[in-house]
This record gives structure tokens, C-alpha cells and sequence, in this order.
């Protein structure tokens, strides 16, 4: 990974969440607030990446995580920094949270060379090899297997590390999520699955595609220790997800966490997002997860409204500046093309290029 | 009265009249119905035919595809929507190993009328996973029909052909098409699959195009005139079987052939037509047929990388110059 | 199909098997031995096809149900005959159950002509249109998404009858398994899934392939209900089943069976089956489905030993005939090599059959 | 000293000598341990090596193949048995959306070391699912490495460096080749990938074959000599990348070129082949490039349907002589 810096943003991993950590109390105003700000973050990140779309500064298929912070920052933070992260498409705050500096998440965006991925991936794709963050994926439930192999190699290796593992309600519907649940049981893998249950695979609300509507329910079928949490609820995340990751960690036996949350924006930035009705719209922006934990800090005052503005403007100055060196960021050589392709002595051969003649 | 449409909206119209004419016809894939499906070329069908018969499936490819075979078996014709040829992969097995066996291993005494109808192809920075166009993974299948029409008017009377055979039809869209307009014939019509089509006569050389690369074939033929290089085009359509005679024929007569997919070339669907002509024409032939084809990489992100790795219109005509011995570039 | 006429071994079809039918009484006596016969023949059948294998008149895979038969009788015979089957490979007995001419099926195993599949299938791929069974597959779980795409086709037509779907325990671990139950729950299609299992897949116990050894409970990540039965009782397995699909005729519901077995031979007849222990294979061959079911005939005096036995030689002579006839039949012409790839007019283009110039 | 070994202990001693040699190598497959392999390639290896090396999987080769590619980006170095070709279409997404594509998307950040052993070819009466070749649906993809040994000695040396090296491997294997005998080397050698090796010299004909065919070339060309026909054989061994140089080398030397396969040849391998062959040869060839490939059907049972679906050393002689002009037979 070529990011130059480690990002500001990131928040300190402490060894440990434990619940006092998480009270609402002067000693821990300090994370709390950088929680805050985590979230604060990724939402103006997004923001601002929607709108950079517009400006066709960035292409294909982007998928945000607007309105799923909570479930982005609280699943991510409790995770040690040699545990391993796969996720899905749906990334961008998820790298962010992991660590990656977020000028490598614009760049990438941007497709240029200076891009977690060195502008191959997009979107789509950021990766991190320093930072365990073992790619964003866009086949639905495809990297299900990858981290099943996650497992499998830290548990031959006889280290104590945990994969983690991030998808949506819709992955939860095709077979790779199946084979890859009762594998992780059968050989006791340290895999914590997490379900983000944002309530929409695209269109389709997760109760027309799946059998059972609870998603955490379907552990049962592999005997797997699972729970629902309440993904709008940053502090709740990131203690449950603490507690399965470090009980994984512990008996390298597979658990399963289904946040339960919502997706304030379309599927991706052209979805024009007709099939939603505007009650349920409100009803959860209602419970925005950021807002929700204003409040509570502002109840328990350790913050108030002049802070989070000033956070808003500051992490908005932030963005600017990544939009800014994102741009500036050199394109990939066309020369470069076939770089990459394959490893070693194999990357220059060219009869595997195949150029016409 | 045959009217200008968009290669999309004359998919919608096929996919309406079949179903209006035939009730055995449905419509099954992800987010066809409520969403409108991924391009839209499904939009509006849920409202007028019902949940029944347009049907948004979990994201589950290959139940998916073993359902629509499954209920071919049993007389019903089901359309599958792919959301791209890239997600076919997961149903892979469905559609080789029983889609395109099943009539066979039993002996004729099933038939599997099903049309799987899914967009590839690159250009929109889609990446490595969502980019691809690989015709050639259904071409190579004994038991299969493999088309891709390229124009409005095609498109919609070869999807009713698909929709009207006993066989298994896969039906390979553009993603880079759907926004193309031209002419559709007015009321029921159908055009035969397992034929290519001649779009433009010429004497110097032949180029035979796969997909929307025989429209960009025909832009270059075009410009090419200028060069005073006159190009016959031929749109494969068909790509299971293949439709020898026309491309026979004019090689014979051009002498120079050369073939362009948007795909890898190398064990592409330029490798068949390449080694068909030269076994069928070898006589005729003044110049060894060239192929062109997309880079062979996983489709990069970057917009000036993916844009170097798929052919243009450029990329033929200087092809086509060095094919038949214009020096005109290096 | 060509089968010439309707087996004599077939039991008849009852409109709706009750317990009553199922009482060791006298009035029940020509029904009970029946199902004795039937289970005797296909056992029959099944020794003398592995002989017809060691004596290369068969080739390929060849999978046996010998042992299974009171889950191949029990299972197949509460349906009706507008009822659906799609089965795996190891189907010789269900096409008999299910009312196939023998002659058909030992033709087919013999790759002739007139075999149910015209000799193209072989010991896999059995078929027979008439009576709605609609395959053998050899792909493991590949069968379960067509099955469901049977129950869409009986919903679709609104029509009353019930899709039957056989497969084995190694089957529910491949993600076909879930696609498929999932999908037919959510549109609520009438398919009975019937799971035999005979407690291995190949060489690997069902403990150390699937999370759940009861296989019976995977059954509730589709909140569908399932029951686990005793495989090697043929009067449990027919009621139990007859209840089930029933049910699933009267309120197009999917529901899951379990039933457990043990099979007696190697997973195919090539198998040197080295894997399982002998005492293991001792204490199964004790629960031996026929000599049960004997012993409770002859508990109740519907039967004695040597009514067994006449049933024994009846059955060796017309399974005799069987493999006489099939040795008999012809071969496909090899003219017709490319007859049946396309249906309709695309069955003679020549070039579809891509042969060298 | 060299000794005679089957095939498919060759096979065995190369997985026992790198988990030996390297204890990030492990085997992972349906079957392999306790039943010993369905083609008995692993049979002994579980008691050396230990459950955790010689892994039996689930009936889950979407899993399978995802656990080895997810643990070779992790630092292992998997080797996955798929029972036969034909099931890897299962995992047909995650060898190509993922094994192939993953160093690429993310910019080289990650390599998959992983190699997927399977068996694939006709002959055992296994019909229409159990029975196909299908090699050109890995030598499409970029990303891939994909080889085909025909020898013992090739099949250990080649399945060694497929292990050591850092790209992902299709290693084919042919189910009619694992009881061939052949010399073995001794001790540790390996075998490059990537190399096509002439297997006879001749004057008069190149015949090019994969797999298998490769070997009854080599026997159709003995049995030719006293026809007087001189054929120089070449064994492709490596399907990605093709190794150019020593087939046009022969070409151009012998002027005529067929090329055999037991897969489909329309789309199939023979087709790049020979597409490759003209491009390259074009000048120097006196005959069309023949192709001869396996009866486009899903393969059936039945033992005589079956032998008509398979090219014999029968077939390659025939088509030989019709490429150097003699009218021996019809
Ligand atoms: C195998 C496959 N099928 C279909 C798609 C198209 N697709 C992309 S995202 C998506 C919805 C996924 O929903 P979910 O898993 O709930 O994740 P979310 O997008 O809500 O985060 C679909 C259908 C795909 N990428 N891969
Ligand atoms: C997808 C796939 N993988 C592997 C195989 C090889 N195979 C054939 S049968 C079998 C075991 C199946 O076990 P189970 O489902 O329990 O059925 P049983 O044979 O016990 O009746 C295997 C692994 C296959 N045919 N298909
Ligand atoms: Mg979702
Ligand atoms: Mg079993």
C-alpha cells in the first residue's frame, strides 16, 4: 500500500472495549469524541464523494455508507490491527476506519496511482496488506470463501489473530454464504461474520428474499453462537462486536452478528431509489446514528452543538484537502497496463499480454 | 410504422409481446420488478404482468437459473435476467453442466426452452468483476445458442426468437448498446437466430465483428473509405453456431479478413472465426487473418487504463490498414 | 420413454396412505407385501447390477441403493403419479419405485436403446417424462435448484401437485442446498426436500462435513418445518412422508425430511470402502430395512420364511429376465450421435455438430 | 536413479516432497485423506502429513477453492484436488472473479499462490456431467497459469514449480493418464511451466496436442513412419501462456499443421492454436491448419456413442493424411 501517512482520523485501537470505556463519562470523553468524529468522517467523506461522482471525478458502480456508521466504525474498532478484514463493495468508510489513510481511499476513487489499490480496483476494490484489510469484493457473497480461507490459514498458523468478515442482508441468500458458514464450524475457524442488515439487497427489501427475516437466525443451521445488535447505536456495536471478536479470539469458534441498520442513500450514486417509501425514509433518518449519538453525548455533556459544528467544519476542511491531493494524484502509466497481471518472473512475459501481432 | 428506439426500450417490447401472446413466458432475475431492473430494459413489465410472471429473485444466481430450468422442464418458457455476464459465473454450472445437457443425458425426451438474457462488456470503469465479455465460455457448449444482436431491430426480433425455441438461449447484451437508437419494424416480427449479417458490402477486405465491435467495425469501415480501403462488415450474431457461409463467401472475394471482439482475443471468439476461415479459405487468402481484442488483464479501474484495453475504432482501422499492406501508421 | 410395459413390480398407487393401511393386519396383508416385494426386488436388482458391472456390461459410475430401500419405497410411493421427482445419481430403485419398467432401467444401465434414456444417461441419469420423473443428476445438489424450479412451474400452473426432491446428507453442505430452500420458502412452492441419509458422502461422515450431524434441523434457517425419520422403516417412512407431502399438496408450503439410513455398499460399485469401520457396517446390517420388515410380517404371521424365500427366487427369476433383455437390446446407432443436442429443427444442423472439415 | 512410476504416483511424490520441502503447503479436497482420493492421487499422504495438511472438505468447492485463495493471500500455498473438471464449474466464480483477478484489482498488493488440480477427458463411460475437457475455460483468463502434463516425468516436475510459484495454477490432469507409466528423474527437479516440448522430430507434418492427444499423436506418428509420412509431435503441456517458438518453428519447417484435442474444437483449444499458427506461419504454410476435437455432444454413455465421441490415433492418421495430401482412405 502506497498511502503516505497514517491518517488522522483514525482512532487510537485501544487493546481492549470494555463497557466502562464506553460510558458516558469525562474520562471517556476523549474516544468517545474521536468516535464521533470516525463517524463524522466517513459521512462527510461520502458526501463529498457522491459529489465528486457527479463531477465524474469518479466512475463505475460506488456504493456509500451513509446512515451505516455506526456499523462501519463499531464493528471496525474493536478489531486488533493484525486481524484481517474482508468486506464487500460497500467500503469506503470501512478502509477509512480501518486505518487506511483516506487520501489512498480518494485516490483510489480517483483511479490514480497513488490509490490503495493503484487505481486498478476503484471503488470497488481498496485493499491494504499492512493494515489486514484483505480487499473490498464485488461479487455478493463471493469473499465469504476468502475469509472462510482467512480462518483456515490463522488457525494452521496457530496465530490468535480474528477475520472478520463484512456483508450485506442480500449475501445472505446465495450458497457461497452457506458453504462458507458451515466450513468455518466444521473446522473451528476465527471468523466473526457480520451482517450488515441495511434492510435492502438493491431494491429488494430483506424480507421478500429471505426465508427468515432475522438474519441472525440463520446461524442455527451451523449450530453458531449469533446475535442481532442494534446497528444505529455506535456504542452498542462496538461493544457486542468486541465481546464475539475477543469470545472468537479465545475458542477459534465462529460467531455471527447481524447489525441491524439502514442505507440513507440509493443502492449506489445513480439509483434514483424509487422503491422506498418516504415514511420508512424518515423513520430511520430519524434514528441517524450520528445524531442519536449527539444527543447522548449532549445529555451527558460532553459535547454540545458548537462542537460538533466545529467538527463538521473541520472534518470538512479535511475532505477538501483529500478531494484536493486525490486530484493532483498522477494517473497509472498506460505503459503500466499489464503490470499486475501476474507475479514474478511471469509480470513481463509478454506472450501473456496477447497484443495482436 | 417502424419507428427510431432505443436498443433497450425494443428489448422491453419483445419481452412484453412474448409474454402477452404466450402466458408460459415469465420473467425471473434480481431487481427486474420493483427496481426496474439493473438497466432498466425490464421497467414497467411488473406493473402490467404481476409478481407472478416478473419475478425479483434473492441474489441466489444459480436457484435462479436451475428454477427457470427447472420450470422449462415442465412447459413453462422463462426469460432470466443476469444482472451482468460477469455474475453468470456463479450459475456456470447450472447453465453447462443442465441447461445445455439435460435434453441430451435423457435422451431428447426433455426439453429446456430458456432464454438467459444478461449485458457485458466494459467501458463504464466497472473493474475487474463487473467488465468482462466472455462469449466464448457459452459458444464453447454443445446443447447451447449463443446470440448477440447489435441492434434495436435484432435485438427484438432475435429475443423473440430465443423466447419462441425448444433450446437454451443465451442472450448476450451490451451494456454499451442499450442506449442505442435505430429502427424497429413495426408489430410482431422475429428475426431467425444463427445468422450473421452482412452491414456493409466491399472488395478489399472483411472484417468480421463480435457484438459492439461490429459496430465499431462499421464506424471504421466508414472512415476507412477515405482511405480508399473499402471494407465488408459482417456482425457475427450468431456466436453459437456460427453462420460460415456469408464470412466464407466474402473472404473468398475480399481475400483479407480480420476479426474484432471486445473480449480476449486469445482463446476468444476470434480464435474460432480466425481458424474457420483459414480452414475454410485458405485459397482465397492473401494475408493471414488478424484478430483483434481487448487487453488481457482483469479490467482495471482507472479511466485511461481501461480505456487502452478495450479496441476502438482507431484500433481497427489500423489494423485493417496493416491487413491489407497500408503503411499508412506505425 | 420407451418402456414397453408398466412394471409388474409395481406396487399400486394409493389415493392417500393413512396409518390404517399401515396396521400389521390381515385386511392390510396384500399392500404390506407389496412393499416387501418391492424392496425385495430392487434389492435384487441392485446385487445383480453390480454382478452385470464386474461383468463389464456396465461402465461409468454406478451407485447402488442397496440398503436404502425403505427410504427408495417409503419416500416414493405416497406420491401421486402427477407428482414431480428429481433425484441424484443413485436412482436405480426410485425409478423402479416410481413405477419405470425395469427393463428400462437395466436397458439404460446397459447403455441400449431403449433404455429410459435412450442409453445416452447411463446409471445417472435416469428420466422418464410419463411418470413425471425428471432425472437423475450427477452433480451434487445441482438437482435442488431445478426441483425448485419444478415447484414454481406447479405454482405457476396452479396446479395441486407436489415436487419430491431425494438427495443426500454430503448434498446440504453445497450452496445449492440453501439457494434452494430459501427460494422456495420465500415463494412458498410446494416441494417436499428428502434428504437420505445414509451417514456418509464418498468417504466422509456427515460430522465431518456438515455443522449440524442432524441434518434434519439446517431446516430452520428457513423457518420450514422438517422431521427426522427412521430411514430403515419402511411403514415410518411411508406414513411419515405420505404426511408431509400431504400437507405441502394441501397448503403449497415446503417441507424438509430427514430420513436415516445406512448404505450397505461402497459409494459406487468400484468403492473398496475401506473408510468405515466393521463394526460399524455390523451393527447397520442388523437394521437390515428387509429382514425389519420381515421379522414384522412374520411377528404379525403375515408372512413366513418361506413365503420370503418364494418372493426371493420370484424376484431373482424376473430380474434374470431383466438382464437378459437389456443384454438383448440394441445399441444406439451410432448414426444418431448428434440426434437429441438440439430440439426441433436445430437438431440437424450440421453446423452444430462442428465436425472437422 | 531414475525409475518407471505411474502418473499418478508422480503426482503423489510431488505433493509429498514440497510438504516436505515447505510447510506452507497443504492439500485441500473432497475425498483426499480418508478414502485416499477418488483417482487415488493422495492415497497415503494423510497419514504423513495430518488432518490439518491433507484436508477433507465439505461437498463445497465454492468454499473449497475460496479457503485455498483466501489462505494463499494470507501466506499458504495451497493445493486444491477438484474430484473432476467437470465440478469446478461450481467453483467456476471463484477461480475467475477472484484466484485470476485478485493481484491485478488490487494493484499487486496481493498474490494468490494456489494450484487447483483436476481431472478432466472421456472414456469411462462417466457421460454427459462427469466426462468433459473444458481446458479452455481456464486458458481464457488472464491472471491464470494453465498446464497439462502428458508424462510422469512432466507431471511431477511441472506439478512442483505449479506449487512454488507465487501465480494461481489450473493443473489438468487427464483421468486416462494416471495409469500411464513413464521414467521418473531422481530427487527433487521441477519442471518449467510455460514450455511446449517437442515430443518427436518429423519433416512432413506438425501435430500439435493437448493432453492426452498429445500421446496418441505421438502413437499415430509411429504408426505413419511406415506410411512414410514424417510427423513431427508437439506436446502444448502449457495452455496459458502458449509457447510460440517451437510450434512456429516446426510449421515453418514442415509447412502443414493439424492440431488435436478430446474437448469440443469449436471455441476449443485447437482454435487459438491454429488461429496463432496462420498468423505466425502464414507464409510458409501449404496446407489449411487442420483441427480435431471431440464430438460436439454432451458426452453420452453408451460405450460405442462414446468411442464415436473421442478422437483416436485412428482419426489423427486419417486427418494426417488428408493435411499432407495422400488419398490413402476416404
Ligand atoms: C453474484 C452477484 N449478483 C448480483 C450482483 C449485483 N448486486 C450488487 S450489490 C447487490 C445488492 C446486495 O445487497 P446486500 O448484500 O444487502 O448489500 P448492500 O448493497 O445492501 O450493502 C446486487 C444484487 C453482484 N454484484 N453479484
Ligand atoms: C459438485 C460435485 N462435487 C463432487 C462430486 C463427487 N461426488 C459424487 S457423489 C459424492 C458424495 C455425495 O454424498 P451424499 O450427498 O451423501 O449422497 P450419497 O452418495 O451418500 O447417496 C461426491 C462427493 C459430484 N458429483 N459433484
Ligand atoms: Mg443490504
Ligand atoms: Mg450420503
Amino acid at each position: 500500500m502506497v498511502a503516505s501517512v497514517k491518517p488522522p482520523t483514525a482512532p487510537p485501537h485501544p487493546t481492549k472495549i470494555t463497557p466502562k470505556m464506553l460510558e458516558l463519562t469525562k474520562e471517556n470523553r476523549d474516544f468517545l469524541l474521536k468516535l464521533h468524529r470516525q463517524m463524522q468522517f466517513i459521512r462527510r467523506f461520502e458526501e463529498r464523494t457522491q459529489e465528486q461522482y457527479t463531477k465524474a471525478k469518479i466512475g463505475g458502480y460506488c456504493h456509500l455508507n451513509i446512515g451505516e456508521e455506526a456499523t462501519v466504525v463499531g464493528g471496525i474498532l474493536p478489531l486488533q490491527l493484525t486481524d484481517y478484514i474482508f468486506t464487500s463493495y460497500r467500503e469506503h468508510g470501512h478502509a477509512i476506519a480501518r486505518g487506511i489513510d483516506p487520501k489512498a481511499v480518494m485516490a483510489e476513487l480517483f483511479g490514480k496511482e497513488n490509490g490503495t489499490s493503484h487505481g486498478r480496483g476503484g471503488s470497488m476494490h481498496m485493499f491494504d496488506s499492512d493494515l489486514r484489510f484483505m480487499g473490498g469484493y464485488g461479487i455478493v457473497g463471493g469473499h465469504l470463501p476468502l475469509a472462510t480461507g482467512g480462518g483456515w490459514a490463522v488457525r494452521y498458523k496457530k496465530e490468535k489473530d480474528v477475520v472478520f468478515c463484512m456483508f450485506g442482508d442480500g449475501a445472505t441468500n446465495i450458497g457461497a454464504f452457506h458453504e462458507s458458514l458451515n466450513f468455518s464450524k466444521v473446522f473451528k475457524l476465527p471468523v466473526v461474520w457480520f451482517c450488515v442488515n441495511n434492510r435492502y439487497g438493491m431494491g429488494t427489501p430483506v424480507e421478500a428474499a429471505s426465508a427468515v427475516a432475522d438474519i441472525y437466525k440463520k446461524a442455527c443451521a451451523y449450530d453458531m453462537e449469533s446475535i442481532q445488535i442494534d446497528g444505529m447505536n455506535v456504542r452498542e456495536v462496538l461493544l457486542k462486536t468486541s465481546e464475539i471478536v475477543e469470545k472468537t479470539r479465545a475458542d477459534s469458534e465462529p460467531r455471527f452478528i447481524e447489525a441491524l441498520c439502514y442505507r440513507f442513500k440509493g443502492h449506489s450514486v445513480v439509483d434514483p431509489d424509487k422503491y422506498r417509501s418516504t415514511e420508512d425514509k424518515e423513520k430511520f433518518r430519524k434514528a441517524d446514528p450520528i445524531v442519536a449519538f449527539e444527543h447522548e453525548l449532549e445529555k451527558a455533556k460532553l459535547a454540545d452543538e458548537e462542537y460538533f459544528k466545529k467538527v463538521r467544519m473541520e472534518v470538512d476542511a479535511e475532505v477538501q484537502d483529500i478531494i484536493k491531493y486525490a486530484d493532483e494524484s498522477p494517473e497509472p502509466k498506460v505503459a503500466d497496463l499489464y503490470k499486475y497481471v501476474y507475479a514474478d518472473e511471469w509480470e513481463e512475459r509478454p506472450e501473456l499480454h496477447g497484443d495482436p501481432l | 410504422m417502424p419507428e427510431e428506439k432505443l436498443y433497450r426500450v425494443a428489448l422491453r417490447e419483445a419481452l412484453g409481446e412474448e409474454m402477452e401472446r404466450d402466458d408460459t413466458v415469465y420473467l425471473i432475475g434480481e431487481d427486474i420488478g420493483k427496481f426496474g431492473g439493473a438497466y432498466r430494459v425490464t421497467d414497467g413489465l411488473l406493473d402490467k404482468f404481476g409478481a407472478e410472471r416478473v419475478v425479483d429473485a434473492p441474489i441466489a444466481e444459480e436457484v435462479i437459473v436451475g428454477t427457470a430450468i427447472g420450470s422449462a422442464m415442465l412447459g413453462l418458457r422463462p426469460v432470466v435476467e443476469m444482472m451482468t455476464i460477469n455474475f453468470s459465473l456463479v450459475a456456470y454450472d447450472q447453465i453447462v453442466n443442465n441447461a445445455a445437457k439435460i435434453r441430451y443425458m435423457f435422451g431428447g425426451e426433455a426439453n429446456v426452452p430458456l432464454v438467459i438474457r444478461m449485458p457485458g462488456g466494459a467501458g463504464h470503469q466497472l473493474s475487474a468483476q463487473h467488465s468482462h465479455s466472455l462469449e466464448v465460455l457459452y459458444g464453447l457448449i454443445p446443447g447451447l445458442l449463443v446470440v448477440a444482436p447489435t441492434t434495436p431491430e435484432d435485438a427484438k426480433g432475435m429475443l423473440k426468437s430465443a423466447i419462441r425455441t425448444n433450446n437454451p438461449v443465451m442472450f448476450l447484451e451490451s451494456m454499451s448498446l442499450y442506449n442505442v437508437r435505430g429502427m424497429v419494424p413495426d408489430g410482431d416480427y422475429t428475426t431467425p437466430l444463427g445468422q450473421a449479417a452482412v452491414r456493409r458490402k466491399g472488395a478489399d477486405l472483411t472484417i468480421v465483428g463480435v457484438s459492439r465491435m461490429a459496430v465499431l467495425a462499421n464506424e471504421a469501415a466508414k472512415q476507412l473509405e477515405e482511405e480508399d480501403i473499402d471494407v465488408e462488415v459482417i456482425d457475427l450474431r450468431s456466436i453459437r453456431p456460427i453462420d460460415w457461409p456469408p464470412i466464407v463467401e466474402s473472404v473468398n472475394r475480399t481475400t483479407r479478413c480480420m476479426v474484432v471482439e471486445e473480449g480476449w482475443a486469445t482463446y476468444g471468439v476470434t480464435a474460432e472465426i480466425a481458424a474457420g476461415v483459414q480452414e475454410r479459405c485458405f485459397d482465397y487468402l492473401d494475408a493471414p487473418i488478424r484478430r483483434l481484442g481487448g487487453a488481457q488483464v482483469p479490467m482495471p479501474y482507472s479511466l485511461p487504463l481501461e480505456k487502452a484495453s478495450i479496441p476502438t475504432s482507431e484500433d481497427i482501422k489500423r489494423m485493417a490498414r496493416k491487413v491489407v499492406g497500408r503503411k499508412t501508421d506505425a
